[in-house]
């Protein structure tokens, strides 16, 4: 089985998470376009290439983000949300 | 004895039919070209050159033919859906398979023994009337049964009466079955290629050259070919593709998998699957057990098996019948489904002229390949969407039009 | 009167445990005094505490997440001092009701929890004062190194599935019960 | 038939004979036989009928590679016979057999080949009708088709499962695996060698002059404390990041190994010619493993096909065991045994340059035909070729070529902790074979970190071992068979591509070659050569087919172990079953469906619906979901996450909760109560709990605002009280809150204690009676259930289940999520516009409402009766024109209002109250009925504020 390592738990088995999709832009609702808004509901990234997703470490509900290649399955790296906030 | 038998053994060599012909030299122009070779693919040339006399057809494959999910599946075909445009296209789909073999001179195998799905909630079962009601009223075969009948269906069933996973009634549909996957792609492949339809295996579309909202040059690895009409069906890589059209489709992929025992004397006469285990089984003709569930839980463009979907399998199958404890696993395997946002297809026209999709098949593509050939050849024909397809066009994602058919694929593909 | 489920009249009433090969205990009556969310830290080093690494033990003090801990066997006084304590001081999380707490030990306590439970948590592999947050017996469970009395591990999971739990553990150690046989 | 003497037979045990019987025919033969040794002892090599054309089979490698040898037992259909030990009294039957195995009414077959050829099926089998295939056809084939008989009452068997962890996983006990695994241990790693066979050694333990070595490797492995040896343990499989599924018996050890070193050896490869099937046609490695291990006498008088120097070597082993050698061809032009050669002259044995052409013979081989002569023989033992053991290599990544100097498959692994040594790695001599294990040990100790030495590499002495060509010897006249599982012919893979199936994948799948029970074990060479030469590629180009796990057949019980469906008990489980409750599941809980016996249910359950209507009632809310959102920011958050608005929400107030996702559907409902400034107590469906518990982690994951949110689903359990007569009981209870009308209104909240008991008490229901919902810590909740159920003795209050309570809801037309909506229902479908915010600047979900209202209502939710005799069933469509434009989606009958109430799809413009619309019932009857609003009973909500 694939191994996965959380942030806080470290490696385990991938069965240990939870998938909740590539990391989406957050569009301001009040001047987004109602056509951009659908694109932003329902594409998601499907690169062959590496993805940034969503994934939750089900024993300890914590939520983190992994950097994966969606191809060879290879996760590059993984860190916590307040990463995001940081580089932002 | 079939006559037919009598023509090999009275023959003194093998009186060879050539299915396939070997891959000839790419011509500087098309009139049609088809990226994908699998069943899809084969299905729409064949339709174009039958039916609406469009030879100049050139189907290219990246591997070789029928390689990808038509050759990965696990070949059920059925058509009880929700929506009523679901049911309508599925149901020609089964009635296609039902003159199949006649039609392409080619044995595909068609076996209608019914599909039974299991009730182990009250709210399955209510799903499962839905289905009934909705493919009652389009006229197809099917009809929701109590316990009793379910047991009578299969007799071998663990029913696990006041159990967690008690099965309390079943949808049964009569007109369900399986066919021999790789002679639906053989035999579109023989009957397209004898009309003049030229198939390029290893044959890879690297991009496209556009102009004017129009794809003008397709670009191969073994050359540039112009083409009048383009159509995409390419099953796990039509996101990858489209987007070498610039075109962006709302779909991910996700790895499916299934497996299969040694041969077994046969035990096993209908396609049964659970809902709550998610996991389906058949046994072909071969003998051999089939036994499918639900996709992976994480994006992925791999066709590698993992140890924990084939015991999660495992699990259900000696839930549903305890006694195949002992049965051998032979093999297992996946393939890469296109799934969209609401389970259901795309297909027609896209932002691109003389460019047509067809494409977000996810876990049910196989059972829709000659309905799919059949309207996707009348839409390139006319080069206007054929009233069959106008629900599944991807505009549907931008004007809230989805498909209500969530939900409605889990455990019987 | 307050009722944990192995008691009589409780959710898993007649629930065996099992003992031999594998020794299975209820611990659920421990006070487990749970805090979570921004202030928890602060408020247990404000108490005395000494708040170890996320995911290791020190003291009876397990510490789950950045701001989440849960204080074992605590002196009665101390839901009063959070009580009266200023916020930001974490958030009650009430872990004597959501979790269950058993303790497995016995001669066959490494081979069952291999089969049990993803983690190495074999000797060497798995130190005294770590924590792993995973799956034990088919549930989500925190567990750690609890060798009071000889070799064993604690576990804490969902209260409502002591009986499940404890059926699991049961079916898992049948193999070494026939073996002893 | 007797045994050889010892030291032949390392494997049985002498002292204890073993009785069993094959086809109903008694055989005796001792522990550690397998059930093709012990058959062979006693003279019985015909094993079973081939798949398709019912031709006589025995054993040919004595190591898996073929599905002749699979067996009947009991609860065990196709057993390997050369792999499966014998046991006292076991049964054991000849599979794919009409009548019996030596008179197989279906043998005729084999006359028909030509009748047959590959592919004949998609070419017939279609006529006369269309249904002939499903009616005609199929039936007959699948009468014919499998191998075993699966036993529909197999008893029930344990299957365990356990992780193992290790440094170093060793694949394979042979000189290369032991020689690796030594090598990484006395480097400090922590090591665990799995050896497939009952014993360790590999081909050391059959091949020729190999006693001293094995044994020296043993001693050395034994005294190592951190080297685990695993024997009777399959590696079956190689998965991501080094997991490994190792079977030993019943049990799965799921292994995770930071490296893995490969020393699968090889699987000697079978010549081709004219009935090369033929029982007593077999592998060299065969004989040697029947002599060595089984002490069986291969037979009397052999004929050798030899093309490397283990030919030779089995020839004199032959000589030794007392088995003539009638003739030894070496094919290889100007081939030469060498020294080998020279022994076995010197005993007298004729070596001639040639192959064998063909074999004869009715079920065994009497006589094989070599350059034009045909030699009388009871044995035809072929020693021409090796073939890694490409399959774990591969599942773990590795490419398979072809080396046109060796003609040997070889392997190239890919970029990963994982190492190959000895025969896998294509090296035969012993030097060369320990320093390639010796440095696939090194290697990955580096890896570990562990300090290492140099090893120099030694070139591979017994190189010729592989240097030969296997020969392909196709005769005109077929039954030269490639792949024996599947029947297959030379000429088949020949016709295959000729019909353009050119495509290695594709002449598989228009063969069937290597998709039967070895998987290509003894076929891939053949077949790669022969399909390279009918297309004029070269081997490397056409390659082998994708390998895939498993490496060896393995039970579906093995892969699932135990199986545990979730279950999850309230706190009042055991106090419902005393009252008598009919538990139900409901998702991983049981709740009670209603009290008392399943015969008097109707009434019951009426009954209970009066209770509520006329007196009181209780309900077990337990399983209700229940979140703690907590912290100055919970009300923003709550503000986002539902579609109402409770920053403003008074503390002491609850306010009801609609969730919708990003696409605006509703996915979840509830109540919020507000219990201070900076905490909300929120409820959830019970089947929807976890699923909103954790996407509210998720969306703060991503606002990262100042909250706190818990699941206490399980920590509160819940009772509510309802009917006119609630406030009565609530009143009687010891309690610090003021339950009266004017201290607690309709939904207000209030904490206190009940009983002694801590309870957060809530004026909400859905029943539309006045209710009072009491939550308390649930070890506290049987106390306060008790107190509850004693002060309502004088108020005649009634426990009631959960088909009492859909009908006291429907009757209110409150909906239930799931039930009465789908996966796009908006909340205007709902006619929830008053639930949702228009003023608030964002929650999950508004954006896409907005854009939906702007395209019009495609359906709504509607209220309907049904009076007369025909009463629609859930999920009977609603029709307009005939076209289905909604469905009920609940009907119950109403003891309340003596009629049939539901609630239904309509289309959007249909949806004003008193239009007729009409519904199909399950029968086909059209029933109209007018549109109502939801709520039938009470519509102005007077009850519940009373």
């Amino acid at each position: 089985m694939k191994i996965l390592t959380c942030p806080m738990n470290g490696p385990r088995n991938i069965n240990e998470f939870q998938s909740f999709g590539p990391l989406k832009a957050n569009p301001d609702p009040e001047t987004t376009s109602d056509q951009d808004w659908a694109r932003h509901l329902f594409r998601a990234d499907n690169t062959r290439g590496v993805i940034v997703e969503w994934w939750r470490h089900v024993p300890s509900n914590y939520f983190f983000l992994a950097e994966r290649n969606a191809t060879t399955n290879e996760v590059i790296r993984t860190f916590d949300p307040s990463e995001l906030e940081a580089a932002q | 004895m079939p006559l037919r038998l009598l023509k090999y053994g009275l023959s003194k060599d093998y009186p060879v039919t050539g299915d396939i012909p070997a891959t000839p030299d790419l011509k500087p122009s098309y009139d049609v070209v088809i990226v994908g070779g699998g069943g899809h693919g084969l299905a729409c040339a064949h339709y174009l050159s039958k039916y609406h006399g469009i030879t100049n057809v050139a189907v290219l494959e990246k591997g070789y033919l029928a390689g990808g999910n038509t050759a990965r599946n696990t070949t059920t075909i059925r058509s009880n859906y929700i929506t009523k445009e679901g049911i309508a296209f599925y149901k020609e789909g089964v009635q296609l398979y039902e003159e199949m073999s006649e039609e392409l001179d080619f044995n595909v195998m068609f076996s209608q023994r019914g599909q039974l799905t299991l009730a182990h909630t009250e709210a399955t079962l209510r799903s499962f009337h839905l289905r009934a009601e909705m493919g009652k009223h389009a006229g197809t075969n099917i009809e929701v049964v109590d316990a009793q009948t379910v047991k009578e269906l299969s007799p071998h069933l663990n029913m696990d009466e006041g159990g967690p996973l008690e099965i309390i009634g079943g949808l049964w549909h009569s007109d369900g079955g399986t066919a021999r996957h790789d002679a639906v792609a053989w035999g579109y492949a023989a009957q397209a290629s004898r009309r003049g339809v030229e198939i390029h295996q290893r044959t890879e579309v690297e991009g496209f050259d556009i102009e004017a909202g129009n794809i003008t040059k397709v670009r191969t690895n073994r050359g540039t070919i112009s083409a009048g009409q383009v159509m995409i069906a390419v099953g796990g890589m039509n996101y990858d593709m489209a987007l070498k059209a610039g075109v962006e489709l709302p779909i991910r992929c996700f790895p499916l998998q299934a497996m299969v025992t040694q041969p077994l004397k046969p035990w096993l006469h209908t396609l049964v699957s659970s809902v709550s285990l998610h996991t389906y089984l058949v046994q072909s003709s071969r003998g051999e057990i089939v036994i499918g569930g639900g996709s992976d839980p994480y994006q992925l463009y791999s066709t590698r098996s993992t140890l924990d979907m084939k015991e999660h399998l495992a699990e259900g199958a000696t839930h549903l019948f305890p006694f195949l404890h002992g049965v051998r696993l032979l093999r297992q395997w996946a393939g890469i489904t296109d799934m969209t946002p609401d389970y259901s297809p795309i297909m027609g026209a896209s932002p691109l002229k003389n460019l047509w999709l067809d494409c977000g098949w996810g876990t049910w593509g196989f059972k829709a390949t000659p309905v799919a050939g059949k309207y996707m050849a009348q839409t390139i024909a006319n080069q206007k969407v054929a009233p069959m397809l106008e629900p599944f066009t991807m505009e549907r994602f931008a004007t809230f039009d989805l498909l209500n058919e969530m939900g409605a694929t889990a455990a019987s593909h | 009167m307050r009722l944990y489920p192995l008691d009589p009249q409780g959710a898993a009433e007649g629930t065996p445990l099992i003992t031999g090969p594998v020794s299975l205990r209820d611990d659920s009556r421990t006070p487990r005094f749970g805090l979570k969310g921004r202030g928890t830290v602060s408020f247990l080093q404000a108490q005395g505490y000494e708040v170890p690494e996320v995911n290791r033990i020190a003291n009876g003090l397990l510490r789950l997440g950045r701001e989440e801990a849960v204080v074992l066997n605590h002196p009665e006084d101390l839901r009063t001092r959070w009580d009266a304590a200023a916020a930001p001081k974490g958030y009650y999380s009430w872990r004597e009701e959501t979790w269950a707490m058993m303790h497995l030990s016995g001669p066959h306590l490494f081979d069952l929890m291999a089969k049990i439970c993803p983690v190495n948590l074999a000797n060497g592999a798995f130190a005294q004062g770590e924590i792993a947050q995973t799956r034990v017996g088919y549930v989500e469970a925190i567990t750690w190194r609890d060798d009071r009395g000889g070799p064993g591990f604690s576990v804490l999971f969902d209260i409502a599935a002591t009986a499940f739990f404890a059926n699991a553990v049961a079916t898992a150690a049948g193999e070494f019960e026939r073996e002893t046989a | 038939m007797t045994r050889l003497p010892a030291p032949y037979g390392s494997r049985i045990n002498r002292a204890k004979p073993v009785r069993f019987s094959f086809e109903n025919k008694p055989f005796e033969g001792f522990e550690g036989d397998v059930i093709a040794s012990a058959l062979a002892a006693g003279g019985q090599w015909m094993l079973s009928r081939s798949f398709k054309y019912h031709r006589p089979r025995g054993l040919m490698s004595m190591a898996g590679a073929e599905a002749d040898t699979l067996v009947q037992l009991p609860s065990d259909p196709n057993a390997q016979a050369d792999l499966t030990p014998v046991t006292e009294g076991l049964k054991v039957t000849a599979q794919n057999v009409n009548g019996s195995l030596e008179n197989d009414r279906d043998a005729f077959m084999d006359k028909l080949g030509r009748f047959m050829p590959v592919g004949f099926y998609y070419r017939t089998f279609m006529g006369p009708a269309r249904s002939s295939w499903l009616k005609l056809w199929e039936p007959l084939i699948r009468k014919k088709a499998g191998l075993g008989v699966i036993d529909l009452k197999a008893p029930h068997q344990d299957y365990e499962k356990a992780n193992l962890y290790c440094d170093v996983l060793v694949v394979g006990g042979g000189h290369a695996g032991l020689a690796a695994a030594i090598e990484a241990a006395q480097g400090g790693a922590d090591v665990i060698l799995a050896e497939m066979e009952p014993e360790l050694g590999g081909a050391l333990t059959y091949r020729r002059g190999s006693d001293a070595m094995l044994h020296d490797l043993l001693y050395q492995a034994r005294k190592l404390p951190n080297l685990r040896l695993m024997t009777g343990t399959t590696v079956n499989g190689w998965f991501e990041d080094n997991w490994l599924p190792l079977i030993q018996g019943r049990k799965l050890f799921k292994t995770r190994a930071q490296e893995v070193i490969l020393a699968t050896g090889c699987i000697e490869q079978p010549a081709i010619f004219r009935n090369n099937d033929l029982p007593g046609v077999m592998l060299g490695s065969a004989a040697q493993r029947l002599m060595r291990h089984y002490a069986v006498k291969p037979g009397s008088r052999a004929a050798m096909m030899a093309a490397n120097p283990d030919g030779y070597r089995v020839a004199l082993d032959l000589l030794e065991a007392g088995v003539e050698i009638a003739l030894l061809a070496d094919p290889r032009p100007g081939g030469s045994g060498g020294g080998l050669a020279d022994d076995l002259r010197a005993k007298g044995v004729r070596i001639v340059q040639g192959q064998f052409e063909e074999a004869r013979g009715k079920s065994h081989v009497s006589e094989v035909k070599i350059a034009g002569e045909w030699v009388p023989c009871d044995l035809a033992v072929v020693s021409v070729g090796y073939a890694p053991m490409w399959q774990l290599p591969c599942h773990a990544g590795a490419k398979l070529g072809y080396d046109e100097d060796t003609a040997q498959f070889s392997l190239t692994l890919p970029d990963a902790p994982i190492g190959a040594a000895g025969g896998v790695a294509g090296l035969f001599g012993a030097e060369a074979v320990a320093a390639s294990a010796q440095s696939a040990a090194q290697t990955a100790l580096a890896r570990l970190g562990k300090d290492t030495r140099d090893i120099a590499p030694v070139p591979d002495s017994e190189a010729s071992l592989a240097n030969f060509e296997l020969p392909v010897n196709a005769n005109p006249k077929g039954k030269d068979f490639i792949d024996r599982d599947e029947d297959l012919q030379v000429k088949d893979l020949q016709n295959a591509v000729k019909e353009g199936y050119s495509e290695l994948e594709l002449v598989k799948r228009f063969s069937t070659v290597g998709m039967g029970p070895s998987q290509g074990r003894h076929s891939a060479l053949a077949t790669a050569r022969t399909v390279a030469k009918a297309t004029s590629r070269k081997v490397a180009e056409v390659g082998v087919t994708t390998a895939r796990p498993p490496f060896a057949p393995e039970t579906l019980g093995v892969l699932s172990g135990h199986h545990h469906p979730a279950e999850r008990r309230s706190a009042l489980h055991q106090e419902h079953i005393r009252l008598g409750a009919d538990m139900r599941p409901v998702g991983a809980w049981r709740r009670p469906y209603f009290y008392g016996p399943k015969t008097d249910a109707k009434r019951l359950i009426e009954e209970e619906v009066h209770a509520v209507r006329n007196g009181v009632g209780v309900l077990d809310v337990s399983t209700l979901g229940g979140l703690e959102v907590r912290g100055p920011d919970a009300g923003e958050f709550l503000n986002r996450i539902y579609t109402m608005a409770y920053k403003k929400q008074p503390v002491g107030r609850c306010r009801y909760c609609l969730m919708t996702n990003e696409m605006g559907t509703v996915i979840d409902d509830g109540v919020a109560y507000r219990l201070a400034e900076d905490l909300y107590y929120v409820t959830a469906t019970t089947g929807a709990v976890a699923r909103v518990y954790s996407d509210m982690l998720f969306w703060n994951a991503q606002w990262r605002l100042d909250v706190d949110v818990l699941n206490v689903t399980a920590a509160f359990s819940g009772f509510n009280i309802t009917g006119p007569k609630a406030r009565a009981i609530v009143e009687a209870l010891e309690s610090d809150i003021d339950f009266s009308r004017d201290g607690f209104a309709y939904l207000d909240g209030r904490e206190g204690t009940v009983a002694g008991v801590p309870v957060r008490a809530m004026r909400i229901g859905f029943t539309g009676e006045l209710s009072y919902e009491l939550h308390c810590p649930s070890t506290y909740a049987k106390t306060l259930w008790d107190a509850v159920m004693q002060a309502g003795v004088t108020h005649g209050l009634r426990p009631y289940g959960l088909e009492a309570s859909r009908i006291l809801r429907l009757e209110k037309g409150h909906i239930l999520i799931g039930q009465d909506t789908d996966a796009l229902t908006s909340p205007d479908e709902l006619g929830f516009g008053w639930a949702v915010s228009k003023t608030k600047p964002f929650f999950v979900g508004k954006r896409a409402i907005e854009m939906r209202r702007n395209k019009g209502l495609p359906r709504k939710l509607v209220g309907l009766t049904f009076d007369g005799p025909d009463v629609p069933g859930e999920s009977c469509l609603v029709l307009k024109d005939d076209i289905p434009v909604g469905h009920v989606t609940s009907v119950l009958w109403s003891p309340t209002l003596n009629t049939h109430i539901a609630l239904a799809y309509v289309h959007g413009d249909d949806a004003a109250e008193g239009t007729p619309v009409t519904v199909k019932c399950r029968n086909g009857a059209r029933v109209t009925a007018p549109v109502r609003g939801h709520a039938f009973f009470d519509p102005d909500n007077k009850r519940q504020e009373l």
